[in-house]
């Protein structure tokens, strides 16, 4: 019987394509190439013939990582509603289909599939954290279908399928430091969890303090996994007497980390930390007392002086509550929808193909200030922005990059990265 | 030497965590041999309750110490609530208490996003525990020793009731032959309803020391929920002094280790380390309970 | 004529009656999308029928199968992004200047190594866990948390393998992005087709081993362990070496089920294999009915078709749903829906005797359900 | 002269300092039915825990020339010791078939484990009929009546070929008509094998031992003929003093 299955399943395999091996046989740096190269892609489902366009919004709401993504699906839904008061898309409404990526990989691929066959929309906006994007990067690639991916990540990547609306490492991480070298801090210690992009950061980061003659005091990674003890960590960073810290933790060990860090008796004086992970969102949760006078990268903080954040802020609150702040990676979310949108008008299309071609220049007035799609990489140019960490639990601009950054995801216009991508 | 001391330290402070979350269970689990996964939600609970009393007081520091028996009592309540619906049913097949607590436990997590939201509560610290404090030459955070000393006064007090109270010789007799505790006129089921109050409140009184080292959020309980069984695997069924030394012996490999290597290697050698004890030893440090038939 | 009366043929009805539903019938009426949803559930329809084997039979309560089923699935998982990248070359989540591959990630480079390894590495480490612990006489809650602990120190290790001294797991973001299925161009959906075929026929043999076993002497003497071993052991048996066929065996499964799941699903993570999806895996096998031959198959598939759809309408609300089913059927259906029958009748005798004389307690707590309170150690 | 006897010498088993068998010597030849008496706590059952190596036990216990000590527990069963407890002990989810089918199986290659039953194998039989289960054979343990029961797991001694068997209590519960019915069974047998019996019931002990040994906290305190042990004195001091704390032992 089981052998009958078997058999069955033989005859069955006969007739798939096999990849062809030699036309293809080396890896590229640029994963885009996959969908390229096989050109089996499956034809597009999208229906715009009606006087509405569909979009999807996949963003985990439950799991660990519902805590942000879910705000980020709120600006998205505050944009797409906002796009729709104003008249639509190219005339048409968008009509939002919004799915649980439930913090985990495969759930985020299982549903962007779904997303594109099943509900055939024109374009996702989602994904958090790298591993649900380079799980959706594929799906995205093999359908041939638009993602707009709104959180500052570890770069090394770009896919003619994905636009990536967060910042990359040239406009967060190297800024921060060059930054701290300003400020005349001559060495660090790198703390972060233990998974992808602290790893790629650190490696840029180590790169770059050996151009830069920073001494690497130390480097420490707690298992992503909550309950970590810090106890042994934070000794060795007080024991090391760096100039700063260079925090890459995620999540609520970055609770546990500041609790430790301020009860033996550091201080933002005495050894100040710059963290990349932490938001307005997160600061509440993490402890004002804990935070206050800490350093963070972004590009966008609540407290920016622009007219287009100030609605944006107050259009939050509004519809959310007055309580609610404002963090970086909702703004660009939001600014992502924009963005597609005048890209589409651009185009005149609907089309991924039209999307694609049309994409360079294609420029948005931002909470954040001005932004610009960059064409050849899909990532946009962004202003760097340090700020400290206030009592009133908000972020201030303590120091900002004299004009938009111009997106390099694999650090090629900087020699001392060469051999790290 | 200062490493030696300051890793001594950590060790020490990483296992009055791990004692405060597993002597509830040592006492559940070695009596009643009920899994309670939900024992890690009861630490949550407490550590809620700390956050919800002391918003209630201008200060802090009050708000903090008022929460320890508050908390207990939650613990406490949850514990009972749940032996009386569910467990009381299953003590014949304790395996599958394991899976229903589980459930529960997912139950509890979502119930505590859904009343306080995704995003962690920080529970203030008071000021006479910010900031280090020096003992024997060497600088130390006074929320560890807090914490320490919280564990050892649960320790010792745990310890007392068992020993001293009427409650407690009905403990440990049920514990070692219930049988026999039945015919000599013990009303097993009270006392298994008392020992989860106390074991369960226990939970949320760890709840409330981790609030000084850790976030408040609905997976903290599933943090420490089976380090907390490893514990009471090592330390054996049926007594206090197994917990303890197991939680300070697992704390200070967990600290040696972590300095040698690193926190994730750590851990997993920590396992290594207890499936290779388990050879030597498969009944754990210490069992009362002599190898019965069947 | 005689043959289609015969026990032999009913006991393989069922089996007509699967491979039509999932050889004729799915295929015919599902969309490639959901053909493919289809094909990840009968992923873990594999691994529940080694569950259903370890722990209805055995019971052996194995909260660790994650670890198994992500051996599999790294296995093979490594083999496609080896074979993607070409002969010689690193994988592409590597650096481009790796140039060299310790042999335990090279050797993944073969199929045949690959094939042998998904079924091979499962066992060997159920087998070490199993002697360790059986033949010490750990079980019940003991062998539960010890199986606990080792899905979570794996799903750490597979972290570790991916970040420290070289990027070979590829850490959190796992092994994603792949190209082709033993050279077949997973893009064609005649190709994802043929992987459904694949898992269901997959699914069909492990059925049939699984049927085997229970139906043979071992079977009973699988049994008879669970119902007391101290008793099997003054037979002159060592129960230690029959219950670590039963965990090898669900653990081989559990790697085949986590082998077929990467090509299917596309990619696999530290996420996929750790404490919560291990325990997850239970669930199915618990509602089916732990102790029958199918009902890990029916629950599995079940529970996993409901999650997709529950949370596509109600994401939180999924959670709920999954405490609750874990609390219902192991308090009050213990034999799961296969045992709905007997309980309402006895519910239903409880209902007429409360009316007439003194009732027996209506909960049905069926015998091979029965674990040795005193075997705690 | 045959080895296949029960030779104990110097037996003691403590717990955690307490001494619960002490010194014993024991010899039981092929073909005697012995029964081992004495009030509660005089170490009866401790005695065959240690023969079956359920407890470790110092001196030397010696069996058909194997020497049993620190021998594991399946290991002595497959020498042939097999052995019964207090409460009966069948795996109650399975058939009386299957109960006895496992029972004879011990040396069976995983070849044959591994395939079905496809006949009920002769000793199985046989012993179906020496214990009366015949028309049972399909039923499935746990509905057994008490006493069929205990006919089960002395039929499971029987197919699995224990040529020292240990029973604790084998008429516990029984009524009076079961018990002959078991005195005798046992009595056919012993003629071909090694049978000590645990009992506290007298009148079963007087209707069907060929020799008793009294034990008393841990010692032997008499041995012999059921007439031999009866009058002697220090036998009837001990009962006669115990007598409150063991009423069935007041009987001797």
């Amino acid at each position: 019987m089981g052998l009958l299955g078997v058999a069955g399943v033989l005859a069955l395999t006969a007739c798939g394509s096999k990849v062809n091996a030699a036309a293809d046989g080396g890896p590229s740096s640029s994963s885009s190439s996959a969908a390229a190269s096989s050109g089996a892609a499956k034809e597009s489902c999208v229906d715009t013939s009606g006087d509405s366009v569909k979009i999807g919004f996949l963003n985990s709401l439950s799991g660990t990582m519902a805590i942000s993504e879910k705000t980020v699906q709120e600006s998205l839904t505050m944009a797409a509603d906002e796009i729709n008061a104003a008249g639509g898309v190219l005339g048409k409404q968008l009509e939002v289909i919004k799915e649980d990526g439930a913090s985990e990989p495969a759930t985020f691929a299982e549903k962007a599939d779904k997303l594109i066959q099943s509900d055939c929309v024109a374009a996702v906006f989602g994904g958090w954290t790298s591993s649900s994007r380079k799980a959706m990067l594929p799906v995205f690639e093999g359908n041939d279908a638009l993602l707009y991916y709104p959180v500052q990540y570890e770069g090394l990547e770009s896919s003619k399928n994905i636009f990536y609306t967060g910042a990359t490492t040239n406009q967060q991480i190297l800024p921060a430091l060059d930054y701290l070298k300003e400020q005349g801090v001559t060495s660090l210690f790198l703390v972060g969890s233990d998974y992808v992009f602290p790893q790629t950061a650190n490696k840029e980061i180590k790169a770059w303090a050996a151009e830069n003659g920073m001494e690497i005091k130390g480097e420490e990674y707690v298992p992503l996994a909550s309950g970590a003890d810090f106890s042994t960590i934070i000794t060795k960073v007080k024991d090391s007497g760096a100039g700063a810290v260079f925090n890459t933790l995620n999540g609520d060990a970055n609770v546990s980390f500041f609790k430790e860090y301020k009860n033996v008796g550091l201080s933002a004086d005495t050894m100040p930390v710059v963290s990349v992970s932490i938001a307005e969102e997160e600061v509440a949760g993490v402890g004002v007392e804990n935070l206050v006078g800490q350093l963070t990268a972004w590009n966008y903080y609540q407290t920016l002086d622009t007219p287009a954040n100030q609605k944006f802020v107050a259009d939050f609150k509004a519809k959310y509550g007055e309580d609610r702040v404002t963090s970086d990676p909702m703004e660009a979310a939001y600014t992502s929808l924009y963005l597609w949108k005048n890209t589409v008008e651009k185009a005149n299309s609907f089309a991924v193909a039209d999307i694609q071609a049309n994409a360079d220049g294609v420029s948005f007035e931002a909470p954040e200030g001005l932004v610009t799609i960059n064409g050849d990489n899909h990532h946009i140019a962004k202003t760097a922005l340090i700020g400290k960490v206030a009592e009133d639990g908000l972020i201030y601009t303590e120091w900002e990059s004299p004009a938009p950054i111009e997106p390099d995801p694999y650090l090629s216009t900087y020699p001392w990265a060469e051999g790290l991508s | 030497m200062d490493v030696v001391v300051s890793q001594i330290f950590t060790g020490l402070s990483i296992g009055s965590i791990l004692l405060l979350a597993a002597i509830g269970l040592a006492l559940t689990f070695g009596q009643m041999g009920v899994i309670n996964m939900a024992h890690g939600e009861f630490i949550m609970a407490g550590g809620y309750t700390a956050f919800v009393v002391q918003g209630l007081f201008e200060n802090a520091g009050v708000g903090l110490l008022l929460s320890i028996p508050v908390a207990f009592l939650v613990g406490g309540l949850l514990g009972v609530i749940l032996e009386m619906t569910l467990l009381r049913r299953m003590y014949h097949r304790p395996l599958d208490t394991l899976l229903v607590t589980y459930g529960v436990s997912l139950i509890l997590q979502q119930l505590a996003k859904t009343i306080f939201g995704t995003q962690g509560k920080s529970v203030e610290t008071p000021t006479w525990l910010q900031g280090p404090i020096e003992l024997f030459g060497f600088d130390f955070p006074k929320t560890r020793v807090f914490v320490l000393v919280l564990a050892v006064v649960t320790v010792v007090g745990l310890s007392m009731l068992l020993k001293a109270t009427s409650l407690g010789r009905r403990i440990r007799a049920t514990v070692q032959n219930r049988q026999l505790a039945e015919c000599s006129g013990i009303s097993t089921r009270s006392t298994d309803r008392l020992t989860f109050f106390v074991g369960s409140g226990l939970a949320g009184i760890a709840g409330v020391a981790l609030t000084q080292l850790a976030p408040v959020n609905a997976s903290v309980g599933q943090a420490y929920i089976i380090n907390a069984f490893l514990v009471v695997v090592v330390g054996g069924i049926g007594q206090i002094k197994g917990a303890v030394i197991a939680a300070f012996v697992l704390g200070i490999g967990q600290a040696a280790l972590e300095k040698i290597y690193d926190a994730s290697l750590a851990r997993i050698l920590i396992f290594v380390a207890i499936v290779l004890f388990l050879q030597l030893r498969p009944q754990g440090i210490f069992n009362v309970r002599t190898r019965s038939l069947a | 004529m005689k043959f289609l009366t015969s026990s032999r043929f009913s006991a393989f009805v069922p089996f007509l009656l699967a491979a039509v539903v999932l050889f004729v019938l799915a295929p015919g009426i599902l969309s490639d999308f959901r053909l493919n949803l289809l094909a990840r559930y009968l992923c873990f329809a594999i691994v529940a029928v080694g569950i259903g084997l370890a722990w209805g039979s055995g019971g052996m309560l194995t909260l660790g199968q994650g670890v198994f089923f992500g051996l599999g699935a790294y296995a093979m998982g490594l083999h496609m992004k080896l074979d993607d990248a070409g002969p010689g070359r690193a994988p592409d989540y590597m650096p481009p200047t790796t140039d060299w591959l310790p042999g335990w990630i090279e050797m993944f480079r073969s199929g045949p190594i690959t094939i042998a390894a998904i079924v091979l590495l499962p066992a060997a480490v159920a087998l070490v866990l199993g002697l360790a612990t059986f033949k010490r006489k750990v079980r019940g809650a003991y062998f539960a948390i010890l199986s606990q602990a080792l899905a979570a120190a794996f799903a750490l290790l597979i972290i570790v393998l991916g970040s420290q001294s070289g990027n070979y797991t590829n850490g959190t973001n796992g092994l994603s992005n792949f190209r082709s299925f033993f050279g077949y161009d997973l893009n064609d959906p005649v190709n994802q087709r043929m992987l459904f075929y694949l898992a269901a026929g997959f699914l069909l043999v492990m059925v049939f081993i699984a049927r085997q076993l229970r139906n043979s002497r071992y079977g009973e003497l699988l049994r008879a362990c669970q119902s007391s071993e101290e008793r099997v052991r003054f037979l002159g048996y060592d129960p230690a070496n029959v219950k670590v066929v039963a965990y090898v065996i669900a653990a081989a499964m559990a790697g085949i089920g986590g082998a077929l799941f990467v090509p299917i699903v596309g990619i696999i993570t530290p996420m996929d294999v750790g404490v919560a999806p291990s325990i997850a895996m239970l669930i199915g096998v618990a509602i089916g009915g732990r102790g029958t031959l199918w009902g890990p198959v029916i629950g599995a598939v079940g529970v996993a078709w409901a999650q997709s759809t529950l949370s596509e309408q109600f994401p939180a609300f999924w959670t709920y749903v999954q405490g609750a089913l874990f609390i219902v059927v192991i308090a009050f259906l213990p034999g799961g829906l296969a045992s709905l029958g007997s309980v309402i009748r006895n519910a239903r005798g409880w209902w007429d005797d409360k009316r007439g004389r003194p009732a027996e307690p209506p909960v049905a707590v069926t015998d091979d359900l029965k674990t040795d309170v005193g075997s705690r150690v | 002269m045959a080895t296949d006897y029960l030779e104990i010498t110097d037996l003691t088993v403590s717990f955690d300092g307490f001494i619960a068998v002490d010194t014993v010597n024991l010899t039981v030849l092929k073909s005697d039915l012995r029964f081992l008496i004495g009030p509660n706590g005089a170490g009866k059952t401790t005695i065959i825990d240690a023969i079956s190596g359920l407890v470790p036990s110092t001196g030397s216990i010696e069996f058909a020339g194997n020497h049993l000590q620190g021998k594991k527990v399946h290991k002595i069963a497959r020498l042939g010791v097999g052995r019964t407890f207090q409460t009966s002990t069948v795996f109650e989810d399975l058939t009386v078939l299957q109960n006895l089918d496992i029972a004879a199986g011990a040396h069976r290659t995983p070849l044959t484990l591994l395939r079905r039953r496809s006949a009920v194998p002769e000793e199985v039989t046989a012993a179906l009929e020496t214990i009366g289960l015949t028309g049972q054979i399909d039923t499935l343990a746990g509905v057994l009546s008490h006493g069929q029961k205990q006919w089960l797991e002395i039929g499971m001694l029987l197919v699995q070929n224990a040529q020292l068997l240990l029973l604790d209590e084998p008429v516990a519960g029984m009524s009076h008509d079961e018990r002959n019915a078991t005195g005798e069974l046992l009595q056919r047998i012993s003629t071909e094998r090694t049978v000590v019996i645990v009992e506290h019931d007298m009148d079963f002990m007087r209707s069907f031992a060929k020799s008793v040994t009294v034990l008393a906290a841990g010692k032997v305190l008499s041995e012999g003929s059921v007439a031999e042990v009866q009058a002697d004195p220090r036998v009837q001091a001990v009962y006669l003093g115990t007598a409150a704390a063991a009423p069935t032992g007041a009987e001797i």
